[in-house]
């Protein structure tokens, strides 16, 4: 299976012939992994090929059906009670793993606290806390509750946790789905130094450019199967693409169509400020799309959510075609046609426990029910047509929410939210952990929607998706927009000197 | 008659029938002993369960008491708060249920219900008037004036051929006692007679047996003297010939009394046993009043 | 890849997962029958089991609110004292003699009941809100005023239906039968069968799982979240009406006593159902069998012949646990 | 980029709200005693709070160890009849005689309460979490057993302490007093000071927070989950023991009415005092601080001789829904 075997460093962790079945559906066949010593491995597929639960496996959250994980060359077992941290094994989890009640630090020494005495060295794991985060360049508070953390802390706090443990294998499944570019870097760099003292690391990304750019090798599942594994150098971002997806992929991005400048303005920003977000106004108009970048924590989910009414304003006016929406009235907005999804599929998104059906409807249920009575029929015609219009693939139809791939969880949300049929569509990270063939189709349909008339915001954290998709581009530094740009200047370049402060210009 | 005194009266919270009509009378005969007395001052005080009602004697100390009258709601549990206050040397007055070490050393007074008595005379008059019926009996809650009240009865059906077929809980509930009545006439063909040792519980038992329409029930004995029940026998009710009186008013003898020895420097010591009288038609009238909540 | 080929195969699995969980609870009645009818004869006989389902409207119709409560993640402590003092009120309206036909007078306290309830319903939801306090501290609050208000209703004792007049009107709602079944039965199932429509084919039904599993989610979702929840303690307090609709016939009386621990009742009957008391999933059939079986458990200790009356309630105790460990293992097998 | 700065300015958010919600219950203990003030001037008299602390000892001590079980994630309802039951059994053992030296006799039977509490709550702990029931089934089990075992110990009639001996040598271990401080208080504040240092200092008490919080992480770190949940119950077991070891010499006497309702007011104190009942955070001292507000409430309603004995439950019902109004506005407001 390995292409290649020469000056290859030790195999420290590998899968031999794992397959893994749920409740009788089998996701894996017989997948074969070997992960270096000293490498970093990118682990590739589509959505729901099976990366996660393959990871999950060789770090012991869940066990294999058959098959086995070994450990330089030994067999071992790795029951779901940390004995594969203990080994040396930690994994980043794509849904976070971290218990919302407790603060920072507590979730980085869990299980492993430091005491001295008996008591715990609460100082020492404090300051270790810190020291881990700046290395991270994450200002993320040590004492704050996980909680009250927005996600790319809560991921930048999981990245934190994984690498602060002196593991020698670190699994990070999609840690970037959620960073900026400039987080992303941090990340990087924290990843290359430990790679070169030896540690080694699974990488689980849909983000051709990051694979490209930091990993030894690659490995490509497909529907549960073993595809390929080959040195990065000897691919491009193209053909992995085709491997991943099984046909060639046309241009990721459609053409831009720019509104005309004529057309009715839709929603209108005025003055609006939060507890962070200070002063914000902007228009959207009919048919457009506009993107809204920044930095982590610069305060675009606060403005977005205080524009649907899911946040209370502290001033400032938000008018959806031609009406006045109140502060806080989430029930208007809606009414008034504009619709918000969130990033957060997880704590905000979804019904972790429900099935499909009920978490498509939930927002549009008026759609599908008389006098409050629903029909079961209305709604799993939905369904289908839901799942073909988003791809949404699962092998079981009764799956809980909260057992999908990653990818197909996102889908599954950005379906609910165009089930509720808005014209001013508000959309947090639309393509969080989602694949490039399905990516495409997703931009290719938030395009089509904006020619049909519907206006779309994206607030996204990948720069070349907001200057893909958008034809305006606000950018956000610390709770303000402190710059909009339009046509030819939207770069990156041009993007990251807005957000880092370098240059300002008046809205 | 302006020398000013406290009474504190600690009895237990309206949780039944009984119980209830002890409060009624505690507040009227309190409102009547301070128009009569215009120096006197008077607080009545309830309590759910021994542990509060021990908090309660506490606050009631606390507000400067100078006598004590208490109907425990458990007594044993209740020595050592009632000790607290007669250390002080405060007059104290005991109402109904006897501690198991009921001497000078707990209070002053003692005003005894007669627990054994109420199961003895309801004994007594089954096994005369149907020698050999097989009896029924629905109990109070666990506590010791219902075992009193056992023993009691046993004792009166001693030597006779009265059979009892079961003993089980009803907690001094109507709801309670209904669905353990409907239970015994399913579980027995044939009962003679129900014991129920109290009138909240016998509303209960009546429903029952009119639900079931069985006929084989002669009648049920009950006990307290509720107004309702006794206004049954002076109506000749079938199922209701008797009533075992167990007059809650004895709180307001208990009450009068300390009052008395408060401003008549009478020392009223020792040990008052009420009956517990047999409420029959003839004497009914007697104990019928209309106006009081039990 | 050939989907649908997947799909159907599986579709079976899950299935039989859920069914085995709603039906744990039938599983160990049934259990309990089997037992009962070894301990007595008599167990089985249509009377008996017919008593065990009337008595036990009262807890399984105020159970079924309760579910709805629990489904939206709250909890209602007060049910026992609302009993208590809506009946209270009924009764004296009755007493009141405002209007004289008994029948006319009848209806007027019947609606005049399910308006009470839905409003001390309504006050457990706006404080439990608007108020933002944990539903078990508002609800034992709201258990004190009641109790508190009946106590002082009734001066510590009971309230009687006087009017002999409305009583013998009244009195088949409890003790008549309608086609030869109880009419308190009748009544349970027309309540749980109103209460399954409502929770599971109703956009209100679905708004209160959504609220109950996840808040937030519900929330982003565009639910009104505090109506909902608001709504659900309404629904209990009408269930508590309708319980206290069937509970004045009967006695004709209330008291300070009636309907205490009540809600302990409820909510185990709710849990022994199925329902999770932390929210997100209700199981209305499965709530009122609860309630049937806590009845029945009750029921066959006095109807054996061979346990002291002193160890009564441990047995029951025991026999709870030992039904919620024969559903447990049941679903476990799965 | 100015990360220093931002991260200055965010560092204080958490932190003030974290305290405000702690104090929160103090500021409504501070309301209830300006009300007491002006009920009754014996209010504020030490003998009065001294009163009321010592005799809240019962039910904080209690509420300490339910702490540990409610952030765990679980629930006791079984406290109450724990205490009559454990309680009994050193009455009964104190009684039997088999150590004929009283001294030695309290030692033993000190030693055995502790003992038998530390079981009770280990039965608790492993029917709920080895049986796998939902912990206020498996309690409720558990409360009506350890009720009939104390209903059959006691006959249904009462346990007294017989031997005047270890009467008078007990009796100092609730009506004492260390350096003028009464001995219930003091045992108060040393088991909460243990408690806190447990639950705040000690890896257990991380454990005990996570496994609340949610109990997959809490697996997936290495966390027993079932050790850490059963634990607690049996902290609550030995607490309800240290709570039995007050009771006894204060009362000298149980039946099996000894402790009805305590799981209620319990776990009361627990809300009260700021700690969710959906588990994942504890607050030890807000506990006690919430079990002194309960019984306060009690203690003013006590001495205000202007309510009407009818309507206390009610006021108290009111007052308890005000208090925790008070809270959440001053939370709300930071
Ligand atoms: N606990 C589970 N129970 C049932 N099915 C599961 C479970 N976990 C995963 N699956 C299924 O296994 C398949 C593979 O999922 P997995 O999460 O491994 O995909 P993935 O490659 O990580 O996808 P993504 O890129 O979207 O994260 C999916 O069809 C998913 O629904
Ligand atoms: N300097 C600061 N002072 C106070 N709060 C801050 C500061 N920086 C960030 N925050 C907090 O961070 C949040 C801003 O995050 P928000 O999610 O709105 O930003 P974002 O641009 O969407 O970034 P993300 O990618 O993290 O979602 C606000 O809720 C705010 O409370
Ligand atoms: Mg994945
Ligand atoms: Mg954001």
């Amino acid at each position: 299976m390995s292409v290649d075997s020469v000056d290859a460093a030790p195999v420290v962790l590998s899968a031999r012939r794992i397959c893994k079945s749920f409740s009788g559906v089998q996701v894996l066949f017989s997948v074969n992994f070997d992960l270096r010593a000293g490498e970093i491995h990118a682990l590739m597929g589509e959505n729901g090929a099976g990366k996660s639960t393959l990871v999950k496996v060789m770090s012991g959250f869940e066990q294999p059906s058959s098959g086995e994980i070994l450990l330089d060359g030994e067999p071992v077992v790795l029951p779901a009670n940390g004995a594969a941290e203990a080994l040396g094994i930690v994994l980043i989890h794509q849904e976070f793993n971290l218990a919302e009640h407790l603060t920072v630090t507590e979730s980085l020494y869990l299980g492993r606290e430091v005491t001295r005495f008996g008591i715990l060295h609460r100082k020492h794991m404090r300051a270790e806390t810190r020291k881990a985060l700046d290395l991270l360049g994450s200002h993320v508070d040590e004492n704050a509750i996980i909680g009250t953390l927005s996600i790319a802390d809560k991921q930048m706090v999981e990245i934190a946790k994984a690498i602060s443990r002196d593991a020698r294998v670190v699994i990070m499944d999609e840690p970037t789905a959620v960073l900026s570019r400039e987080e992303t870097n941090f990340l990087f760099r924290q990843v290359r130094k430990l790679r070169d003292k030896g540690t080694s690391f699974i990488f689980v990304s849909h983000k051709l450019d990051e694979v490209m750019e930091i990993t030894d090798r690659v490995t490509v599942l497909r529907d549960g199967q073993w595809v390929k594994t080959a040195p990065t150098a000897m691919l491009d971002g193209e053909s992995i693409a085709q491997l991943m997806v099984g046909r060639e992929l046309s241009s990721l991005y459609p053409t831009k169509v720019e509104p005309n400048v004529d057309e009715e303005i839709v929603l209108r920003v005025e003055g609006v400020s939060t507890g962070y977000v200070q002063d914000a106004s902007f228009e959207v108009r009919k048919g457009e799309i506009i993107g809204f970048s920044g930095m982590i924590g610069s305060g675009r989910t606060e403005l977005m959510e205080a524009i649907a009414g899911l946040r209370v304003r502290a001033s400032g006016e938000v008018v959806i075609r031609g009406e006045t929406v109140l502060s806080g009235d989430v029930h208007a907005a809606n009414r008034a046609g504009l619709a918000y999804m969130t990033k957060d599929r997880k704590s905000k998104g979804l019904l972790l426990r429900s099935g499909m059906m009920t978490n498509l409807t939930l927002q549009s249920l008026g759609q599908h029910s008389l006098h409050g009575y629903l029909s079961p029929s209305s709604e799993a015609k939905a369904l289908a047509t839901a799942r073909r219009r988003f791809d949404i693939r699962v092998r079981d139809t009764n799956i809980v929410a909260g057992r999908m791939s990653g990818g197909n969880q996102q889908k599954l949300l950005l379906a609910k939210v165009m089930e509720t049929e808005p014209e001013i569509i508000i959309i947090d990270e639309p393509t969080r952990g989602i694949d490039v063939g399905t990516k495409q189709q997703i931009y290719h349909f938030i395009s089509a929607l904006a020619r049909d008339g519907r206006s779309i915001i994206v607030v996204s954290s990948e720069m070349p998706e907001v200057i893909g998709l958008c034809t305006r581009v606000a950018v956000m530094r610390e709770g303000r927009i402190v710059g909009v740009l339009e046509g030819e200047e939207i770069s990156e370049q041009e993007i990251m000197r807005y957000a880092a402060g370098l240059k300002k210009k008046a809205a | 008659q302006d020398k000013k005194f406290t009474i504190g009266v600690s009895i237990p919270a309206a949780d039944h029938g009984w119980t209830s009509g002890v409060v009624f009378h505690a507040e009227r005969i309190a409102k009547k002993l301070m128009e009569e007395h215009p120096g006197l001052n008077v607080i009545v005080k309830t309590s759910p369960d021994a542990a509060s009602q021990a908090n309660a004697v506490q606050d009631l100390d606390t507000q400067g008491i100078d006598a004590l009258v208490i109907l425990p709601s458990d007594p044993d549990p209740l020595v050592n708060a009632i000790k607290e206050v007669k250390a002080k040397g405060k007059y104290v007055a005991l109402v109904d249920r006897a501690p198991s070490t009921n001497d000078d050393s707990v209070r002053d007074l003692y005003v005894a219900g007669n627990n054994p008595a109420l199961g003895e005379v309801a004994g007594k008059y089954i096994a005369s008037q149907t020698p050999d019926a097989e009896v029924v009996i629905i109990r109070g809650l666990p506590i010791p004036i219902d075992q009193q009240r056992q023993d009691g009865f046993d004792k009166g059906i001693a030597g006779s051929k009265v059979k009892v077929l079961d003993r089980q809980y009803g907690n001094w509930n109507r709801d309670d006692a209904f669905k353990v009545m409907q239970d015994y006439l399913t579980k027995y063909p044939k009962i003679d007679v129900v014991w129920c040792q109290d009138d909240d519980m016998a509303v209960g038992v009546l429903q029952a047996i009119e639900q079931a329409k069985r006929t084989d029930i002669k009648y049920v004995v009950a006990g307290a003297g509720s107004k309702d029940m006794v206004k049954k026998v002076m109506d000749g009710d079938k199922m209701i010939p008797v009533d075992v009186l167990y007059p809650p008013a004895m709180v307001g003898t208990a009450m009068e009394l300390t009052a008395a020895g408060l401003y008549d420097q009478v020392p009223v010591r020792g040990t008052f046993v009420l009956d517990a009288t047999l409420v029959t038609k003839d004497n009914a009238k007697d104990f019928y009043f209309p106006d009081s909540p039990f | 890849m050939s989907v649908n080929e997947e799909t159907r195969e599986i579709r079976r699995r899950p299935w039989r997962d859920i069914d085995l969980r709603a039906v744990a609870p039938f599983a160990a009645l049934i259990l309990l029958l089997i037992v009962g009818a070894m301990v007595n004869p008599n167990f089985i006989g249509i009377t008996n089991l017919a008593n065990v389902a009337t008595r036990c409207a009262f807890i399984a119709i105020i159970a079924v609110g309760a579910t709805f409560v629990i489904s939206a993640g709250d909890l209602d402590l007060s049910v026992g004292s609302m009993v208590a003092f809506v009946a209270s009120l009924m009764i004296l309206l009755m007493n009141s003699g405002v209007i004289a036909d008994p029948t006319l007078m009848l209806v007027a306290a019947v609606l005049f009941t399910l308006v009470a309830g839905a409003l001390c319903g309504l006050a457990n939801g706006l404080i439990t809100t608007v108020g933002r306090i944990e539903p078990f501290i508002a609800t034992l609050g709201t258990m004190g005023i009641y109790r508190g208000l009946t106590t002082w209703l009734s001066q510590g004792g009971a309230i009687t239906l006087r009017s002999p007049d409305i009583q013998t009107l009244y009195r088949p709602a409890y003790f008549g039968s309608i086609l030869g079944v109880p009419v308190p039965i009748v009544v349970i199932l027309a309540v749980t069968a109103v209460a399954a429509f409502i929770l599971y084919r109703t956009r209100y039904g679905r708004h209160v799982v959504a609220v109950g599993s996840n808040s937030d989610v519900a929330r982003y979702s565009g639910i009104a979240v505090n109506r909902v929840r608001t709504i659900a303690f309404v629904i209990q307090g009408l269930c508590v009406a309708i319980a206290v609709l069937l509970y004045v016939p009967r006695l004709g009386s209330t008291s300070a006593t009636t309907g205490i621990l009540w809600e302990l009742q409820a909510i185990t009957a709710v849990v022994v159902g199925g329902t999770a008391l932390k929210g997100g999933a209700g199981r209305v059939w499965g709530t009122i069998c609860g309630a049937f079986i806590l009845e029945l458990v009750g029921n066959i200790m006095l109807l054996s012949n061979f346990i002291s009356e002193y160890l009564i309630g441990a047995i029951q105790g025991a026999i709870i646990i030992i039904a919620m460990l024969v559903q447990r293992s049941l679903v476990r097998k799965s």
